[in-house]
């Protein structure tokens, strides 16, 4: 049997996946969702750009914000071309265009990662941390880099998430992974 | 992902330092690959990356390069998030700030409601800051709520400024004499010596006098006088020990880490109560300008949330870029093996590529002449200027060229066969990206190292050896030479104004894998 | 009026203390740094953390210095190092290679206006606006001594020795390894951040009475303050630090030997290598800086130390006349930045014009001017 | 473990049905039970008290020692308002009232959390050991410091979850009432 549902707009999604809500969830085409993942359309929307990776086992889930009277949770956007690596933890308000987040990172609530950043695998992201572009948030807990710093995040940090995430998705359609 | 872990395909760049191809920059001026270590790099502008706010530099200057806005946490130096409660307002104030206490102790996160809703009528919003990763608040240590959000918190002030300022003024009096006496010392030394008698040496009339008496002020200074400042006096009354260090139990969680105590440089507190939240630095972004044409390599967008370039010369642009796809075989000491590369043409114009084992010489020399040439021009150019030559400044950089160049330091390993013949590979053409059908180049018989051929793509075998004397395990690495002709739109003289062909080089390093066990 | 406005006018200098454990920097005429870092840096080659001066080859150095330096300005000061003018702490006795390397990168790498090293005892003391001291900084690497009389420096009465932070780390260790607290592969735990957080956290310098009881080996010990429950993160280990080490640890900046090398002996020892004249304002004006000197209880300790030192040995008995009371400085800011202080008034005067080692002067032989170094002696001797 | 789970969930409870629930476990009233949490009562029963939140991927094991058996007598209580937040893994021998388990946070077994304590996000506790209360244990080294008071509860949040899952999941019924005789379910 088929595990990959592949949708018109060129999306692949894994069936081991939990996607709760799906009439509140737009992947916006190619985008890969694999087995294991979860995104919890239930409690806000969840929108995410083209050509996004949203790698095993991780949780995409919107942040809540506590009011006096009440609580309530936000909508998250994904720009395109993210890489969300295996075991994350995402619950940022918003994701820019050109992002990476390694595996197992783990993004607190309300977090605001702008395009052209890197999260390495491991980090821990407070609540309400925003990470400004072409700045790299190490599993130290530092912030490092900035644009025009040829050390921590490339330059051509745009053209390296389009190609990466690209050549992705094309060798995923060729040769999908076997679900497990 | 290719940036996130080890790339085997390094370059070397002009200045001899090996790097992927993703920290390189190519300058077309020169032209010539360009890294971080080689480039200057400049201020662009500053922002603070929390509230992503430009900040112009005066400002930054006068702030101390910190934020206005956000304050990070003395504890563990996340940022400090703003947060609300609802504060009753009563008109007795002995009340109002019970009721405060009260709510205060009610919530951490979010807001509180107010207690007793129906007594009061009018309520007000009332802030503190806190951290969302070690939960300290501004209540931890005792910093009264604040009526607006930000800005308002209190700076602790400095306790010696007042001395500071007295030693200030006083080293300054003291090195001004020593310098007013230098020069008087100087002058009587020297005397002038005046080519032709001057008219006031012989009338008596001295250039004060005539000041004087045209009514001008005192050419020289009045003679300043050290400030005098009381010295700090030594004492024998020194501080004890605190009797109860050696009976009561410390409690860790009460005394600071070495890095809450840096992070307030000036009062480094010793006892967690004495914590308090400091303004958040800020962060710049850089411009890259080559030392040696100073023309821009990198130059950024000012604003902070673009991510756009005003200038961008990334080597990936220019220079082909190889990418190792194999090797035919496993590695083997003494073994003929082949690998398969990847290059792409990333520019807009077919290329020539050639695959040596080893620079030409004469191409080596004519290289650096024609860099030599080119900033020879330039330098003329400046200098040759009539202005800055009559006021006799020249303005040769002495520096900037100056950064020594070393010799690679990565060595091969291996023995590598050049290939053939040259072959061409095509200019990028985003429009048949989309094509599925890959177009035969049949009317040209391809060479055989070509394994595939699909645009601006190609797949090389480049056939090697590695040394017989490698030991298993020993990490294999291929040198080559890779000729690329590059087609120059900037001209360096200013009467050709059509771009250029060049034969340019690269030295490109693969680390193959290791020898493998027999 | 004065001349020094058009100093101020122009952009601050910077001013650099490069210490072992820990950099200072900061501009000219601010009472404290921007910032106190560790001296360490990020490789940018292969990303790895190092600390600067651990270095085999001096190419080695120089890159490091490249990449630490790059950091400072670019992260933390947030200025462009070219035409700056720069205010270089160094200790007068420090290694040439350093300071050779340290301007190079400067002025070749970095493109810098000018570089004024200042003598960091001396411009200790300045913060004290006393002429007189004897300056002891007790730093990572070692605690060093140099008698300042009148503004001036008597260089043959300097005096070094290895006990510094890193010495008490060792000791730190070591007792924890004797007593069994640590065993086997638990030794790795022992990182320097860790033995540094201990030493800063949970250990003093004990009063010399009970340093006195404990020497004595047969009579009663005191009870050692209480044991501290201290947690190595990294792996979730609880160990017992305990009271007898915390109490301890500095006393072998105290030890008695042969050598004469304790740090009373030391202090003593330099004033002697002082003429006779200048002793007795230099014994009233101890003048102790570094981040070492940091720790609760030392200056009480040195005090009766010296003291006791005055009146019971037999050779300062004999070289030192009346009644002589050890008196010590208190230093207007924390102890570790006194240095940096010193350099930043400096930085503020007239003498970044004048004495600086400018661009021009050290590109002409590649090379700057040291006080021990003939050639360069001959010239301003007596200035 | 017993042979049969024996899952028993109050009125107000919200257990999601794709959850993982293995041997004898109670969730009182106004719990929240998000899809893909574990709970492994291995070793003896778990009781989970009123209004905890258990997020996806969570895991709360009741793990045998070696050699022990199933003893119904050992029961692992959790207290009132802990949260449990995504992916965490707790071990804990005992659990206290308002305490939050921040993001892939582990607590191994031997560990006793009192009240009030948060385990920041990431962060590993293997020794053993009693967190004193408000203990919070935060950044990459996991430092402990104190905070001054407790958490604040995550009420609102459940009333939203109580009324937002039923629209989503299918939920297991309540199926146990301290007040009705035991016949109910």
């Amino acid at each position: 049997m088929n595990t990959w549902r592949r949708q018109a707009s060129g999306n692949k999604v894994s069936r081991h996946t939990v996607l709760c809500g799906s009439q509140n969830i737009v992947l916006n085409g190619k985008v890969i969702v694999q087995s294991g993942a979860i995104i919890r359309g239930d409690l806000a929307n969840v929108r995410t750009g083209r050509y996004c990776v949203i790698s095993k086992n991780s949780v995409i889930r919107p942040p809540y914000k506590q009011f006096s009277k009440g609580i309530a949770f936000f909508p998250m956007h994904i720009g395109d071309h993210v890489f969300i690596g295996e075991g994350a933890v995402v619950s940022a308000a918003t994701i820019g265009s050109y992002v990476y987040i390694g595996k197992n990172a783990i993004i607190g609530r309300r977090c605001t990662l702008k395009d052209c950043c890197v999260i390495e695998d491991g980090a821990v992201l407070p609540p309400e941390t925003t990470v400004s572009s072409y700045m790299r948030y190490t599993a130290k807990g530092t912030i490092e880099g900035g644009q025009g710093n040829p050390y921590f995040v490339p330059a051509a940090m745009q053209d390296e998430m389009v190609g990466y995430t690209k050549s992705f998705y094309e060798h995923f359609v060729r040769t999908p992974a076997p679900a497990s | 992902m290719s940036f996130m872990q080890p790339i085997p395909v390094k370059y070397a760049c002009s200045c001899g330092i090996l790097n992927p191809i993703n920290k390189l920059f190519f300058c077309r001026h020169c032209p010539k690959l360009r890294c971080g270590y080689c480039v200057c790099h400049e201020i662009e502008s500053h922002f603070c990356s929390n509230c992503l706010e430009n900040i112009p530099s005066s400002e930054a200057r006068h702030k101390k390069n910190c934020c206005a806005n956000c304050f990070d946490c003395p504890c563990c130096q996340h940022t400090l998030s703003a947060r609300a409660t609802t504060v009753a307002v009563v008109r007795k104030p002995d009340e109002a700030k019970d009721k405060e206490a009260q709510s205060g102790a009610g919530g951490e996160s979010g807001s509180t409601t107010p207690l007793k809703p129906s007594s009061v009528p009018a309520t007000k919003k009332m802030y503190y800051l806190s951290c969302l990763s070690c939960r300290w608040t501004t209540r931890d240590v005792g910093i009264p709520d604040q009526g607006v959000a930000t800005g308002t918190w209190p700076d602790n002030e400095c306790l010696y400024q007042l001395r500071f300022n007295s030693l200030l003024e006083y080293y300054q009096s003291v090195v001004l004499q020593e310098k007013q006496d230098r020069q008087e010392f100087l002058r009587r030394k020297s005397p002038k010596q005046h080519k032709f008698p001057s008219l006031t040496d012989r009338t008596g009339l001295t250039v004060s006098l005539i000041r004087r008496q045209i009514g001008w002020n005192e050419k020289t200074l009045p003679k300043s006088k050290p400030i005098s400042i009381s010295p700090t006096e030594a004492t024998a009354d020194v501080e004890q020990l605190p009797p109860d260090i050696f009976t009561e139990p410390l409690n860790l969680r009460q005394v600071t880490t070495i890095a809450q105590r840096l992070s307030q440089p000036r009062d480094q507190p010793t006892a967690v109560g004495n914590l308090y939240p400091q303004r958040r630095s800020l962060w710049i972004k850089r411009s890259l300008r080559c030392r040696q044409c100073e023309h821009n390599l990198i130059k950024p967008e000012f604003h902070p949330t673009s991510i756009k370039y005003r200038i961008q010369l990334f080597a990936s642009h220019h220079v082909p870029e190889v990418v190792m796809v194999r090797c035919e075989q496993p590695l083997k000491s003494g073994q003929k093996n082949a690998i398969v590369v990847k290059i792409t043409n990333p520019t807009m114009y077919d290329m020539t590529i050639r695959i040596l084992d080893a620079l030409p010489e004469e191409e080596e020399q004519l290289t650096t002449e024609m860099l030599q040439q080119a900033c020879k021009i330039k330098e003329e150019a400046v200098t040759s200027s009539p202005l800055l030559r009559a006021a006799g400044i020249t303005l040769t950089r002495q520096n900037s060229t100056r950064e020594i160049k070393r010799e690679v330091n990565e060595l091969s390993n291996t023995l590598i066969e050049p290939l053939e013949s040259e072959f061409v590979l095509s200019q990028r053409d985003d429009s048949k990206e989309f094509d599925e059908d890959i177009q035969a180049r049949s009317e040209i018989e391809e060479p055989k190292f070509i394994v595939w051929r699909k645009g601006n793509k190609v797949l090389l075998r480049l056939q090697f050896t590695p040394e017989a004397t490698s030991k298993i395990s020993d990490e294999v690495v291929l040198s080559f030479y890779m000729q690329y002709t590059y087609v120059n739109t900037v001209a360096n003289t200013t009467e050709k104004k059509e771009p250029t062909t060049q034969a340019l080089y690269s030295r490109l390093f693969i680390q193959a894998g290791a020898i493998e066990k027999e | 009026m004065p001349l020094y406005e058009t100093v101020m006018q122009e952009k601050p200098p910077i001013v650099l203390d490069i210490g072992h454990a820990y950099t200072k920097l900061g501009f000219a005429a601010e009472t404290c740094p921007r910032k106190i870092i560790p001296t360490k840096l990020v490789l940018t080659t292969t990303g790895q953390s190092k600390r600067l001066f651990d270095y085999e080859r001096n190419e080695e150095l120089h890159d490091q210095m490249v990449d630490f330096l790059q950091m400072i300005f670019f992260k933390h000061l947030l200025v462009s190092p070219k035409e700056r003018k720069f205010v270089i702490l160094e200790n007068v006795f420090g290694q040439t290679v350093i300071r050779e390397t340290l301007a190079r990168v400067l002025f070749v790498h970095f493109d810098v206006s000018s570089v004024l090293f200042v003598p960091s005892h001396l411009m200790a003391l300045s913060t004290l606006a006393a002429p007189t001291a004897v300056v002891v900084d007790i730093g990572y690497n070692e605690t060093s001594i140099m008698p300042i009389f009148s503004g001036v420096q008597i260089m043959t009465a300097f005096k070094d020795q290895s006990y510094g932070g890193r010495a008490i780390h060792e000791e730190i260790k070591r007792q924890l390894l004797r007593e069994g607290i640590i065993e086997g592969d638990d030794v790795a735990l022992l990182t320097e951040i860790v033995l540094e957080d201990i030493k800063i956290r949970t250990c003093f310098v004990t009063t010399f009475e009970r340093a006195q009881a404990r020497l004595n080996t047969d009579g009663e010990q005191p009870t050692p303050p209480p044991s501290v429950d201290y947690a190595i993160c990294d792996s979730n280990k609880v160990i017992q630090i305990p009271g007898l080490l915390r109490e301890t640890v500095y006393e072998l900046m105290f030890e008695e030997t042969r050598e004469r090398d304790s740090l009373p002996h030391l202090i003593l020892r330099s004033i002697l290598d002082c003429t006779m004249d200048v002793r007795r304002a230099l014994v009233e004006g101890i003048f102790l800086i570094g981040g070492g000197s940091m720790v609760m209880g030392l200056v009480a300790r040195l005090k009766q130390e010296l003291q006791h030192l005055l009146q019971h040995d037999e050779i300062y008995k004999d070289r030192f006349h009346g009644a002589l009371e050890f008196k010590f400085f208190p230093s207007i800011c924390k102890q570790n930045y006194s240095l940096w202080l010193g350099g930043s008034l400096c930085g503020a005067t007239d003498l970044i014009q004048m004495r600086s080692l400018a661009k021009e002067a050290y590109l002409k032989n590649e090379h700057v001017p040291d006080w021990s170094n003939l050639c360069d002696n001959n010239r301003h001797a007596g200035s | 473990m017993p042979t049969e789970n024996s899952i028993k969930i109050m009125p107000k409870a919200v257990v999601c049905e794709e959850t993982n629930l293995r041997g004898d476990i109670i969730f009182s009233s106004g719990c929240v039970v998000h899809p893909s949490a574990t709970i492994v009562a291995e070793a003896g029963p778990i009781i989970i008290g009123e209004n905890c939140i258990i997020e996806e991927y969570a895991t709360i094991a009741h793990r045998l020692i070696e050699g022990a058996n199933w003893d119904s007598s050992n029961i692992l209580s959790i207290g009132t308002h802990n949260v449990f937040e995504v992916g965490c893994t707790v071990e804990a021998t005992k659990i206290g009232d308002k305490n939050v388990f921040e993001s892939k946070s582990y607590v191994g077994p031997g560990v006793t959390v009192t009240s009030g304590c948060v385990v920041g996000a990431g962060i590993q506790m293997r020794t053993a050991q009693v967190m004193p209360e408000n203990t919070i244990v935060y950044g990459k080294d996991a430092l402990q410091r104190e905070a001054i008071d407790k958490q604040g509860s995550q009420t609102l949040q459940i009333d939203f979850l109580r009324k937002v899952l039923p629209n989503y999941h299918h939920l297991r019924k309540p199926n146990y009432d301290p007040k009705k005789p035991r016949s109910v379910v």
